[in-house]
C-alpha cells in the first residue's frame, strides 16, 4: 500500500547502529526547502493565477508554503508576480532589502521576467534590473503547475545551498552590483 | 488506624520537582535566545533597519500617545481569557468533582458573568 | 501656465495633525494602506489620516502597474488589441474581449450570426460568475470566513476548464474574432458547461448559507460604507456597486448587445449601497447569470459560428494552402491591412464591475488613431476616499474588497 | 414625447447659438458636436439640469491629440454623456490650443470628472482650471513629459537590452555601430 507515497528521502550521510551522521548544510537545507514562506508580491494577472495556486485544486501548501507572509520580515521567498511598473520598482527594492537573509526571489510571469508584452515607457523591463532573481517562471500568466514547478526548482536550489554562501565574496559582489551594501 | 505513610505532613521537599522544572524552563529559554542571538547572522543596512510601511517611505513615528480604549479592550480580553483557563483543569475531571464541583464552577462563572454585564453596561466594549 | 504646487500627501496631513490637538491628548497618525498589503487585493496605496482607529481623511495613489494600454493600442492593428483587453479586468477577461469585438464589429458593420452571439453570451456570463465569485469569496476571507473561498475556487477552476475548451487559455483568454468565435463549442465544452450548471447551484447555495447569514459577516458588512444613489451617479458608479445603491442601470438591459434581449433575467437592486448590499447584489447576479447560461444552452441555435466576412475573418488553414483568394485574405489580415472606415464609435458592455466602454477613433489606417477605455474601476475608486471617511480601519478594508477594485483595470 | 437627436440639437443651438457647431450623427446615430472651450461647463450643466434633456450621467471624458491640426485645435477633450431615462447618448468635443491647452474643470458639475481630468492632464498636459488637486495620477510624479502625445515614443528610450535593429527600426539605442 505504501509504495505510492513519496517519502522525503534522507540526505546522504553515514548511518550506523542507531545513529545517523550528516553535514549541517544538508539538514538545514532540507528543513529550509520544505518550509519556504512566500511573500506574494502579486500585482496583476499572475496574482490571480497565484490565488488559483493557493486554492485547494493546485494547493501550494503541499510544498510547505502554507502561510503567505505579507511582511518581508518573516518571508523567505519573494514571489514577484505580475507587471512591475517603474513607479513600483523602488517599492519592490525596499521590500527585497527588508527581507531577512537567506532570501530567494522567484520572478513569475513574462512581465516580471522581462517586461513581457508591455514594452512601454512605464514598465520596468524585468525585475532583475532591480533585485537579483533566483528562478524565472515563464508564461503569461504561467499555469499553476508552472508556478509549482518554479517553486520546486527553488526548493532544489535551497536544499543544496551551502550555509556559507550568504557570507561569500561572490554573493556580496552580486549584492553590490545591485547597489545593496550590507555591512 | 490510618496507614501511617498516607497522611504524613507535606514537607517542602515535595515541592522540589516543581522548582527543578522551573529552573529547566528558565534555562531552556535563556539558552534558546542566547544561542540564536550569538550564532545567528546579523546583517544591517540603512534600508533594512527602517521599519516596513507597506514598502513606501515611512512618515511620522509610531511612538505617539494613543487613546486608552486600546488598552482597555486588551485588558478585558486577558481577564476573560484567564477565566477560560480555569475551566480546563475543571473540565478534565469534573466527573470526580460531582455536583458540588459543578456548583463551585457555576458560582465562579456567575461572578465573572456579573463582571461582564458590568463592563457591558459601562460601555467599555463600545468603541466610540 | 499656472505653476502647480505638488505637495506630497504626508506633508498635507502633517499640517492637519498640527492643527488638530485632540482633547484626550492622543494625536492623529498617518497609516499607509499601501501597495504591499494583504487587504488591498491589488496594487494601490491609500494614505489614511487616523484618529486612533477612526479614519479622518484618505488619499489614494494609483498607477503602480500602469502599462500604458492606450499608448500600446495606438501602435497595434485591430486584432492585436484583444490581448490588451483581457489583461484589464483579468478576473473576467472574456467580457472585455467580447466588448472590444462588439465595438470593432459595430465600426465595420459586421452582422454576427445568432449561434456566435449565444456562445458569446455563455462565455460572458461564465466570466461574470467567475468575477463575482472572486469578489465575494475574498470579501468573506477579509471578514475571516476562509472556507468559503476554498469551496468556491473549486468551481472557478471548472469555469477555467470551459475557457480552455473554448480558447486554450485559463485567464488571458483572447477569445472571439472579428465576426464571431474562433471555434465552435466542442462537445467536451458542451458537457462541461452542462456539468457546471448541474453542480454549481448546490455549491453556491452552500457558500451563501455559510456566509450570508453569518453573524460576524453581517455585523462587519451591514451599514458599512453606504453611498446614496445621487452621489453614486455623480461619482460615475456603474455595475453592481451602483445597483447596490438602488439604481437599476444595467447595460445589458438598457441597450442590449449580442442578443441579450432574447433572455429573461432580472436586475438585482440593493437599497442602501453598503457593503452587504454590494455582496447580495453580486450573489443575486451570479444566480441570474446561471439562469441566462441555462436559457442560452437550452435554445442554442445551430448554424455558422462566425460571419462570412473574408476581409476580416481568417480563412481556415487548409484553404490558405489550396486557393489563392484565401491566401491573399490571410496575408492581408495578418499584416493588418483590413479596410477600416474613417469614423469614431463608442460601445459599452456590462463588465464584472460596471459599464466597460470603448471609444475608438479610427482614421482608416491599420491602427486606431485613439482608443480610450472607459474603465469602471478607475472611475468609481475615486469615491473610496469619500466613502471611507469616519469609518474604522477594519471597515475600510471590507469596503475596499466589496468595491472589487481590480488593479489591472484601474491602472490600464 | 421621447427625446430625439433633433430636439437636443434644436434646444442646444437655441441656448448656445454659434458656440456649438458641426452637429453630426454619422457616428452610428450618436449625436456629436463641437463646443467652445469657454462654454463647456455651462453646456454640461444645462444638459444635466434641463427637464426635457435630463443627461444625468457623465459616461466618460478623454483627451485626444491632433498634432497636424492648426495651432488652436491641436488638443481635443471629448465628453460622453448619457440620458438614462430616455436611453440616449451624446458626445461633444472642445478643441484647445496646442501650446497651452486649458479648459474649465467639470468637477463642479460631476464628481466623477476628478480623476478623468487628472488622467487627461497626466497623458496630454491639458490643465483643467478649478480642479481641486490636479496632479499626475497614473505615471510617476517625477515624469515631466506627457506620454500619450503623438510625438512621444511608446518604447522606453533608455533601455539597453533590446537592439532596435532586430525590430526593423533605426538603431536608436544600439551602441554597436
Amino acid at each position: 500500500m505504501a509504495e505510492n507515497i513519496k517519502m522525503v528521502e534522507a540526505p546522504e550521510g553515514f548511518s550506523g547502529e542507531g545513529f545517523f551522521a550528516t553535514s549541517v548544510d544538508k539538514v538545514v537545507g532540507l528543513a529550509r526547502s520544505k518550509s519556504l514562506w512566500p511573500l506574494p508580491f502579486a500585482t496583476s494577472c499572475c496574482g490571480i493565477e497565484f490565488m488559483a495556486t493557493m486554492a485547494p485544486h493546485y494547493d501550494l501548501a503541499r510544498f510547505g508554503s502554507e502561510r503567505p507572509s505579507f511582511s518581508p520580515r518573516q518571508a523567505d521567498m519573494l514571489l514577484v508576480m505580475g507587471t512591475i511598473a517603474k513607479k513600483m520598482a523602488p517599492v519592490l527594492r525596499q521590500v527585497y532589502e527588508q527581507m531577512a537573509e537567506p532570501r530567494w526571489v522567484i520572478s513569475v510571469g513574462a512581465c516580471a521576467c522581462s517586461g513581457g508584452v508591455f514594452d512601454t515607457y512605464s514598465v520596468l523591463q524585468g525585475i532583475d534590473k532591480v533585485i537579483p532573481v533566483d528562478v524565472y517562471v515563464p508564461g503569461c500568466p504561467p499555469r499553476p503547475e508552472q508556478i509549482l514547478d518554479g517553486i520546486m526548482k527553488l526548493q532544489e536550489l535551497v536544499r543544496t545551498e551551502p550555509m556559507k554562501r550568504r557570507d561569500s565574496p561572490e554573493y556580496k559582489a552580486l549584492l553590490a552590483s545591485y547597489g545593496i551594501n550590507v555591512i | 488506624m490510618l496507614p501511617l505513610n498516607k497522611c504524613r505532613m507535606t514537607s517542602n521537599t515535595d515541592f522540589l520537582p516543581i522548582l527543578i522544572q522551573f529552573v529547566f524552563v528558565a534555562a531552556f529559554i535563556a539558552l534558546m535566545i542566547g544561542v540564536s542571538h550569538y550564532v545567528g547572522p546579523k546583517r544591517h543596512s540603512k534600508n533594512k533597519d527602517a521599519n516596513f510601511e507597506c514598502g513606501v517611505k515611512q512618515y511620522g513615528n509610531a511612538r505617539i500617545p494613543f487613546s486608552v480604549k486600546y488598552f482597555l479592550v486588551a485588558i478585558l480580553f486577558v481577564l476573560f481569557d484567564v477565566e477560560v483557563i480555569f475551566l480546563y483543569p475543571w473540565a478534565v475531571n469534573f466527573r470526580e468533582f460531582g455536583i458540588d464541583g459543578l456548583w463551585k464552577m457555576v458560582m465562579f462563572m456567575g461572578l465573572l458573568l456579573v463582571g461582564f454585564f458590568y463592563v457591558m453596561k459601562k460601555g467599555a466594549l463600545e468603541w466610540e | 501656465m499656472s505653476e502647480i504646487v505638488v505637495k506630497s500627501i504626508e506633508d498635507k496631513y502633517a499640517e492637519l495633525i498640527k492643527q488638530r490637538e485632540n482633547a484626550d491628548g492622543s494625536e492623529l497618525s498617518i497609516l499607509n494602506l499601501g501597495p504591499v498589503h494583504p487587504a488591498t487585493h491589488g496594487i494601490f496605496q491609500n494614505v489614511l489620516l487616523m484618529d486612533g482607529e477612526r479614519i479622518i481623511e484618505s488619499e489614494s495613489t494609483i498607477g503602480y502597474i500602469h502599462r500604458a494600454f492606450e499608448k500600446i493600442a495606438e501602435n497595434r492593428p485591430f486584432y492585436q488589441i484583444t490581448p490588451l483587453t483581457d489583461r484589464m479586468n483579468y478576473c473576467s477577461s472574456p467580457i472585455n474581449n467580447m466588448g472590444w469585438w462588439l465595438t470593432v464589429e459595430k465600426l465595420l458593420g459586421i452582422e454576427v450570426p445568432k449561434r456566435a452571439q449565444y456562445i458569446r453570451v455563455i462565455m460572458m456570463e461564465l466570466a461574470r460568475i467567475a468575477d463575482h465569485l472572486v469578489c465575494n469569496s475574498i470579501l468573506a476571507v477579509d471578514t475571516g470566513a476562509f472556507t468559503g473561498f476554498l469551496y468556491v475556487f473549486q468551481y472557478r477552476e471548472k469555469i477555467y476548464e470551459i475557457y480552455e475548451e473554448m480558447c486554450g487559455a485559463r485567464l488571458t483568454t483572447n477569445m472571439g474574432r472579428m465576426g464571431g468565435m474562433e471555434r465552435d463549442l466542442s462537445d467536451t465544452a458542451y458537457r462541461k458547461i452542462k456539468a457546471f450548471l448541474k453542480e454549481f447551484p448546490a455549491v453556491m447555495s452552500e457558500f451563501e448559507s455559510l456566509v450570508s447569514r453569518n453573524r460576524i459577516f453581517m455585523d462587519r458588512c451591514i451599514n458599512v460604507g453606504p453611498i446614496s444613489a445621487e452621489k453614486a451617479i455623480s461619482y460615475g458608479f456603474t455595475g453592481p456597486n451602483l445597483r447596490a445603491a438602488g439604481v437599476d442601470y444595467d447595460v445589458r438591459v438598457m441597450n442590449p448587445y449580442s442578443s441579450y434581449q432574447d433572455f429573461q433575467f432580472d436586475v438585482p437592486v440593493g437599497k442602501s449601497g453598503d457593503t452587504y448590499d454590494r455582496y447580495c447584489v453580486r450573489n443575486a447576479e451570479i444566480w441570474q447569470s446561471v439562469r441566462i447560461i441555462q436559457q442560452a444552452m437550452d435554445n442554442l441555435p445551430s448554424g455558422p459560428y462566425h460571419a462570412d466576412v473574408p476581409d476580416y475573418y481568417l480563412p481556415p488553414k487548409e484553404d490558405v494552402y489550396q486557393n489563392m483568394e484565401a491566401l491573399i485574405y490571410h496575408f492581408k489580415i495578418v499584416m493588418g491591412e483590413i479596410p477600416v472606415p474613417k469614423n469614431e464609435v463608442y460601445h459599452s458592455v456590462e463588465a464584472g464591475n460596471g459599464e466597460l466602454g470603448f471609444y475608438l477613433i479610427s482614421d482608416g489606417s491599420r491602427v486606431p488613431y485613439r482608443l480610450h477605455f472607459r474603465r469602471p474601476c478607475f472611475i468609481y475608486y475615486q469615491s473610496f476616499a469619500d466613502i471611507v471617511k469616519g469609518h474604522l480601519l477594519s471597515d475600510a478594508i471590507v469596503i475596499l474588497s466589496s468595491l472589487n477594485v481590480i488593479a489591472g483595470e484601474l491602472d490600464a | 414625447m421621447s427625446l430625439t437627436n433633433e430636439i437636443i440639437k434644436q434646444k442646444v443651438e437655441e441656448k448656445f447659438g454659434e458656440s456649438v457647431k458641426a452637429f453630426s450623427e454619422e457616428s452610428f446615430g450618436l449625436l456629436t458636436f463641437e463646443v467652445e472651450s469657454a462654454k463647456v461647463i455651462d453646456l454640461m450643466r444645462y444638459l444635466r439640469d434641463d427637464e426635457t434633456l435630463r443627461f444625468n450621467f457623465l459616461t466618460t471624458m478623454c483627451g485626444v491629440h491632433y498634432p497636424d491640426n492648426d495651432l488652436n485645435r491641436q488638443f481635443a477633450v471629448v465628453y460622453h454623456m448619457h440620458n438614462w431615462l430616455d436611453n440616449l447618448r451624446i458626445r461633444f468635443k472642445t478643441y484647445l490650443n496646442g501650446e497651452n491647452p486649458e479648459v474649465e474643470s467639470a468637477t463642479k458639475v460631476f464628481l466623477t470628472a476628478n480623476w478623468m481630468e487628472r488622467e487627461a492632464y497626466d497623458f496630454y498636459g491639458i490643465t483643467f482650471t478649478g480642479h481641486p488637486d490636479l496632479r499626475r495620477i497614473l505615471n510617476m510624479d517625477e515624469m515631466v513629459s506627457h506620454p500619450l502625445r503623438k510625438e512621444f515614443p511608446m518604447e522606453d528610450g533608455g533601455r539597453t537590452d533590446k537592439d532596435d535593429r532586430y525590430f526593423g527600426r533605426e538603431p536608436q539605442n544600439s551602441n554597436l555601430n
